[in-house]
């Protein structure tokens, strides 16, 4: 039978006919040409000084993808995700200012974005609101809670200690923490998601959740903390902004789920659940920004920069979209 | 006889306003095979779906060995040794194949990381037991008909005491089924308890110990297999005698009329190659083959479903021109999916809705606005024609019990008056009495001059009902076998290939 | 005779922005609210949090709704404003605007501080800062005027003063800290020469500042507006100064200009406002001037500090 | 049969019954005992003025909810809506300072809004992209193209001829025109998709495209004009906020998306298609005013506005399907 030698051939092994029949063959196509293109255009785009501007600007956006990749994944959305992380920088900030050391004061921070994502968490599997209309609601309250715990006004963190600073500002062996800590989590994610058995159950409830909870998952503790994943990592980023911007700004991050909604998209991730890879979602996060920081390279009129942009990121997915269809 | 291994007292279920199940009774032994018997809506399903903590009863006890238990969902039912294959497929369609088959161990592992290596080979395993389904492809990408094997070989891997089956051969040709068969009879002689749902009495009494029949969901008896006939059933169920099972074919004299739908040179260059077939007033043609033969695709690629690579078709001696499903409605010609669920049904919109999506044309004034008073009227007549028990038309398909969705399915189709109908599957999950109505109404749709054509994969269907037979392999029409040639043997010898005769081949070179 | 200066019982003066929860309000409205307070009237603080015109007007319109005595606006956009103004002339309730206007309305004053000069000025310290001679990039925010006015002044005034300043780059940040990070790291990318970097308003400054700190410290960062985080970073000289449009006088000075607009009757200037039945109150224009923070002056512009001095709920009452 | 009967019960006629049993009962009370709730706590509540202020900051968007319902339904989206509203304003008000009639304008600015749908309506239905990273790149591009038209600065429309201007800022009897509109747009539409053979096919297309292409409809032709339509109405709202503002704002409109949709949402429309009425989106859109502008009212500190309105819209939401749930 066919079947069989297609199984045998196919070991864990990595090759590159697997690497090209993987779904995110495409867009690392893509990136690559948009990369070559630019580094003739722009004598200044080949340098590891662009490569570090360009990470750290997505690097801590990342980690938030990475969340709502899984939350993806299991059928939702989280459009809230940009107020916490302006409340996790906000609680921890404003903690810290009141006398905490900064470490507690961010782990209360995270705390409190797990406690928001379990409230949002407990309206979908417990009172059956979807997550769409779930997450706009927190979004407006949290936001709101930032107003309130600041009084609108950003808090300056200029005090904060030297080695807490150097997490968002300083670096190791030339390597920035930031990006260090950013492919540590994609890296860890990106594993267990295909790996972990845990998060495989992410995958059967977002494709069939009927189907999963025929095999006895219970498909609603696993929305649940997939919930709870994402706002954790949403303040987990806010945590690090804060000790990058020495800042804690309460209208920071307002637009943003949308950003990190379209990363994951490009990335493969459906929005109906059950497809989605962290690889992808980031390889979509680094799309939006080469495209961004090339047209600043070029030194493209701002009134032109966005048509440009959206004409490219709208050829980028119709490319990946047919590649992808012709080997489907 | 010793404690029953599970045993149902007084359940009932309601949804709204309907009675499901009123004050059921059901006791299962040990080792044995039983048999549920019960027309479409009898609530056999909804019995299963309690016992399998899928639902909640409204009252009543079941027992399990004797003590009493709270089913309170799946994941307890599995505990307690309960699998169920449910009749309408419930799988994950991005996942693959193994990790459907394996998704109730992969729930209870305990181990951090998945092991997709033993994974794979022990689902290989299950699988090829029933048919070489290759594991690492997404259940999205399986016929539906494969995916039913998924749905059985999930359960078979679940260390249960008992196995329900709801109407597992539904979709399922001879040898599929006789594998499954074996299975159970090997299951069985393990002691474990089997709970089987079918509306095939050749089956049931091949396979069973012992039969209950539910009527409007009351009890009404349990039999000995070896004490009872499919005639007595069948009275339990209906109420009434069945006169007869299949309606009279073409007389011998009766030749058939004029070529209502020609076809030659069909492929698709992937699926069906170089099929020609011809269909006359009057008669019924059935299309047999092996799961994954082919039959569906071919179907669809002459309706427009699917793209196709070359091919000529004729309706009423005049060519055609289908590039889109649409053009073969207008041209007269529909097609009736074996994927109820998938395409053949709006689960969540109402029965009234489902029945005039084909043709939505001859409800419409004026105006362009749709005549909800000739929606309504068209939607019950047909119902009642076709029997489908229900709360209303207005009510979501998605209430109805499988048997009846497939009813809608058919009422659709009727509803437009085509010239030629292609039924694949039609009477998947239609009960006895309900399948001997349709095919008489078939019958008479082709004695009115429709051209009917019936994809099936239950042999007595179509060597019952149909006046002539095309027997496909492999995506190419194999032979035909016409009424006095019809028998199971001869369908399977073209289907499997195993047979090599001269003969055979001149009439596939003849019709093709 | 009596005190004419003194509000009738119930007279209530009424400000109205967008973006409501943001810091650059609060002076304007701490002068407001004094002005009132000392008139015995009353105030209120109304707006949309959202950045967001057709919210803006609907909060106006049913500020209006409540009659009050007049309406110290900031529109955000000019002419969407002009038919709700005309509106609330002829009903009777004075409108002043601040900080952006609606000039082809009835609205009775503007009062600002002046975008252009603040653009000059930042162009002039910023250029003075490299003797003249270098490239600078800028932040803007197109489409909103007040920013844009800054933007182009600045601009301006390098080609008219400074012709060894060059203009490498422009990008949008639009108010947003991390658009503004990345900006200016790509800026400093492309142009490794950059010497400094202007923007119109604070928020994208958090960021600027940031990037600029990131990248050595080479880059100056000028901006206009304040808040606590600027204030620290200019003080620490990772942000090299603002110009601040002197709120707290945007605030009483427009209360004033909308009392005296509510109350005519009290000025009878040498015109014909009376034969035509104008509103005698005409002062088109205030400039209510900006200033500009440095190290030295910083402490002054802390609003948690100036609001613990007064002693007052700031917004909030 | 029990299934007779009722079908000749359920006559056309309207009954109390029915209207208990309508999808938008829930919603309607929720609205109702707010109004009731804020005329007992001010006293500008239940004045006319306070209702043409609500009126008129939701009626020009109602008639981009319509098209977006309509959308949602199908199961698609589009993210661009406010970009093409600004686009159609300015294509209008460019059209019109170059010498044109307002009219002709503004028929030129819709028809190109029209085309925007198309040429979405085509990427996704020829090329295959969804349409939220579709939309979510028309929205980018459209913005953009705003820009370069007006350099990005407003379009001061001061000489619209009052007969113009009057659509928007005008009144019949006392009753803006605005509102009028509004009401037979969303009136005409909502007839239109209960009744309407063509908007049958939409909810086929949206409940299982699947079956739909088994049903002979051309589900792809259906996908397209749905999103035509959901960009002319923007286009068309565009021109009336043109009339009403008397400008041309090239960020206008920025951030509406979500507005919309959550409008939709709240009324009953699925993310995932199949289901929604155009009434239900209108409520849903009175609900969200109703609590902006009753925080307004009642004096609420800015800063505890956004928690508070955040919390209303959760708790109506929650009871919205609690209620619904019970009857279903
Ligand atoms: N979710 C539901 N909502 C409302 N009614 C339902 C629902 N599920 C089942 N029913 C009704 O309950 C009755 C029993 O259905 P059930 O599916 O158990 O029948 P069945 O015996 O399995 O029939 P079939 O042979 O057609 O599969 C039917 O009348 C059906 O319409
Ligand atoms: N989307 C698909 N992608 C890949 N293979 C497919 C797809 N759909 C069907 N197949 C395969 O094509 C073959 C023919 O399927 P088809 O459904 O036409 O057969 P059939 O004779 O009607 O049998 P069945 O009883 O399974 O319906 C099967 O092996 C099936 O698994
Ligand atoms: O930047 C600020 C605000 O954005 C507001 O427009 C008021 O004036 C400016 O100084
Ligand atoms: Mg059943
Ligand atoms: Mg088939």
């Amino acid at each position: 039978m066919t079947a069989q030698i297609k199984t045998e051939g196919q070991g864990a092994r990595w090759n590159l006919a697997r690497l090209g029949s993987m779904r995110e063959a495409g867009l690392i196509v893509i990136i690559l040409a948009l990369c070559i293109a630019m580094s003739f255009a722009s004598p200044h785009f080949l340098t590891w000084g662009n490569f570090r501007a360009m990470l750290m600007s997505f690097s801590i956006e990342g980690i938030v993808v990475v969340g709502m990749t899984i939350l993806l994944i299991v059928g939702g959305i989280d459009l809230s995700v940009g107020s916490v992380v302006a409340f996790s920088m906000v609680v921890s900030g404003a903690l810290f200012l009141a006398g905490l050391d900064p470490w507690t004061a961010s782990l209360i921070g995270i705390a409190v974005s797990a406690l928001i994502g379990a409230v949002m968490g407990f309206f979908v599997t417990v009172v059956g609101l979807n997550h769409f209309i779930t997450s706009l609601a927190a979004m407006v309250i949290v936001r709101g809670l930032c107003l309130i715990v600041t009084k609108g006004t950003p808090l300056s963190l200029f005090t904060l200690p030297p080695a807490f600073k150097a997490i968002g500002q300083g670096s190791f062996q030339g390597v920035p923490y930031v990006i260090i800590i950013f492919v540590v989590v994609v890296a860890v994610f990106d594993f267990l998601l295909r790996r972990a058995t845990a998060f495989r159950k992410v995958f059967y409830t977002g494709s069939n959740e009927k189907a999963a909870q025929y095999s006895g998952i219970r498909t609603k503790q696993v929305k649940f903390w997939v919930t709870v994943l994402s706002s954790t990592l949403a303040g987990f980023a806010g945590v690090i902004y804060m000790s990058r911007f020495g800042a804690a700004t309460p209208t920071f991050g307002a637009g943003m789920e949308l950003n990190i909604i379209a990363a994951a998209v490009i990335g493969g991730a459906s929005l109906n659940g059950g497809s989605g890879t962290i690889f992808g979602a980031i390889l979509g996060m680094a799309l939006l920004s080469v495209v961004t920081s090339s047209l600043i390279l070029l030194d493209i009129s701002v009134y032109w920069q966005d048509m440009i942009k959206g004409c490219i990121l709208l050829a980028a997915v119709s490319i990946d979209h047919l590649l992808h269809r012709r080997k489907a | 006889m010793s404690t029953p291994i599970l045993e149902i007292s007084g359940v009932s279920k309601s949804f709204g306003a309907i009675k499901a199940l009123t004050g059921i009774d059901f006791s299962l032994a040990p080792g044995e095979v039983h048999a549920l018997c019960g027309e479409n809506g009898a609530g056999k399903s909804t019995l299963m779906n309690i016992i399998a903590g899928v639902l909640q009863p409204d009252e009543g006890d079941i027992r399990i060995s004797g003590e009493r238990a709270v089913i309170a969902n799946p994941a307890a039912a599995q505990r307690l040794g309960i699998a169920l294959v449910h009749q309408e497929i419930a799988l994950c369609p991005d996942a693959t194949v193994a990790e459907n088959i394996f998704m109730p161990a992969i729930n209870t592992r305990r181990a951090p990381l998945m092991n997709f290596r033993t994974l794979q080979a022990e689902a290989q395993k299950v699988m090829d037991l029933l048919a070489p389904i290759p594991v690492r492809t997404k259940v999205g990408d399986l016929s539906i008909s494969n995916q039913q094997l998924v749905e059985i070989a999930k359960a078979l891997t679940l260390d249960c005491r008992v196995l329900i089956l709801d109407e597992p051969t539904a979709a399922l040709t001879e040898p599929e089924a006789q594998r499954l068969f074996a299975i159970v009879r090997e299951l069985r002689s393990r002691g474990i308890s089997i709970i089987y749902i079918s509306h095939r009495m050749a089956e049931i009494f091949s396979l069973c110990d012992r039969v209950t029949v539910f009527r409007d969901g009351r009890y009404v008896a349990t039999d000995e297999i070896a004490a009872t006939s499919p005639d007595e059933i069948v009275r339990k169920m209906v109420g009434r005698e069945i006169a007869q099972l299949y309606p009279d074919k073409l007389a011998a004299d009766e030749a058939p009329g004029q070529p209502l739908l020609k076809v030659s040179n069909l492929s698709d260059g992937s699926r069906c190659f170089d099929v020609g077939l011809e269909l006359r007033a009057g008669e019924i043609l059935g299309i047999g083959g092996l799961i994954g033969s082919g039959r569906s695709e071919m179907a669809q690629t002459l309706c427009g479903l699917r793209p196709s690579a070359s091919g000529d078709v004729e309706i009423d001696g005049k060519p055609v021109r289908i590039s889109a499903y649409a053009d073969a409605v207008k041209a007269g010609l529909v097609y009736l999916s074996e994927d109820r669920k998938g395409s053949g049904v709006f689960l969540d919109m109402s029965i009234a809705a489902n029945v005039s999506a084909l043709d939505l044309g001859k409800l419409t004034g004026k105006l362009g606005l749709l005549d909800r008073r000739a929606e309504t009227a068209q939607a019950t007549e047909l119902a009642k024609r076709l029997g489908v028990r229900m709360a209303g038309v207005g009510a979501a398909v998605s209430t109805l019990s499988g048997g009846n969705q497939q009813k809608v399915a058919i009422a659709k189709q009727l509803s437009v008056g085509p010239r030629v109908m292609i039924m694949d599957e039609p009477t998947r999950g239609i009960d006895v009495g309900a399948k001997a109505e349709i095919h008489r109404l078939l019958r008479d749709l082709a004695r009115r001059g429709v051209g009917i054509v019936v994809i099936s994969s239950e042999m007595p269907e179509l060597i019952g009902l149909c006046d002539r037979v095309l027997v496909v392999r492999e995506g190419r029409v194999a032979g035909e076998l016409v009424a006095d040639e019809l028998s199971e043997e001869a369908i399977i010898m073209l289907a499997s290939g195993v047979s090599n005769s001269q003969n055979t081949k001149q009439q596939a070179q003849n019709v093709a | 005779a009596e005190n004419p200066f003194k509000c009738a019982p119930g007279e209530k003066y009424v400000m109205n922005v967008m973006v409501s929860g943001v810091e650059y309000w609060f002076p304007v409205y701490e002068m407001f609210k004094q002005a009132g307070q000392q008139f015995g009237c009353e105030t209120a603080y109304t707006g949309t949090p959202e950045y967001d015109v057709n919210k803006q007007i609907a909060t106006f319109d049913q500020a209006l709704a409540q009659k009050p005595a007049g309406i110290l606006v900031h529109p955000m956009n000019s002419d969407p404003f002009i038919e709700p103004i005309n509106r609330a002339i002829e009903q009777g309730t004075a409108v002043v605007t601040f900080a952006a206007d609606s000039p082809n309305s009835k609205r009775v004053s503007f009062i600002t501080s002046d975008n252009l000069a603040e653009g000059t000025y930042a162009a002039d310290a910023v250029a003075k800062a490299m003797d003249g001679k270098g490239e600078y990039a800028v932040l803007e925010n197109p489409g909103q005027d007040n920013h844009d006015k800054r933007v182009n002044a600045f601009v301006a005034r390098m080609e008219a003063k400074w012709p060894d300043m060059k203009l490498v780059g422009r990008a949008a940040s639009n108010q947003d800290p991390t658009k503004a990070y990345q900006a200016v790291l790509s800026l400093a990318q492309a142009h490794p020469d950059l010497g400094a970097v202007f923007m119109p308003e604070a928020n994208s400054a958090i960021g600027a500042a940031q990037a600029a700190k990131e990248g050595g410290g080479k880059i100056k960062v000028m901006l206009a507006d304040v808040n606590a985080k600027i204030l620290d970073m200019i003080k620490a000289g990772e942000i090299y100064g603002s110009v601040n449009p002197n709120q707290g006088m945007q605030g009483y000075m427009g209360f004033m200009l909308l009392w005296l607009a509510k109350h005519p009757e009290l000025i009878d200037p040498m015109n014909d406002t009376k034969r035509s039945g104008a509103n005698g109150m005409s002062v088109p224009f205030v400039d209510n001037g900006f200033s500009i923070v440095t190290a030295e002056n910083a402490d002054d512009f802390y609003w948690d500090k100036y609001l613990k001095r007064r002693g007052t709920k700031g917004i909030e009452e």
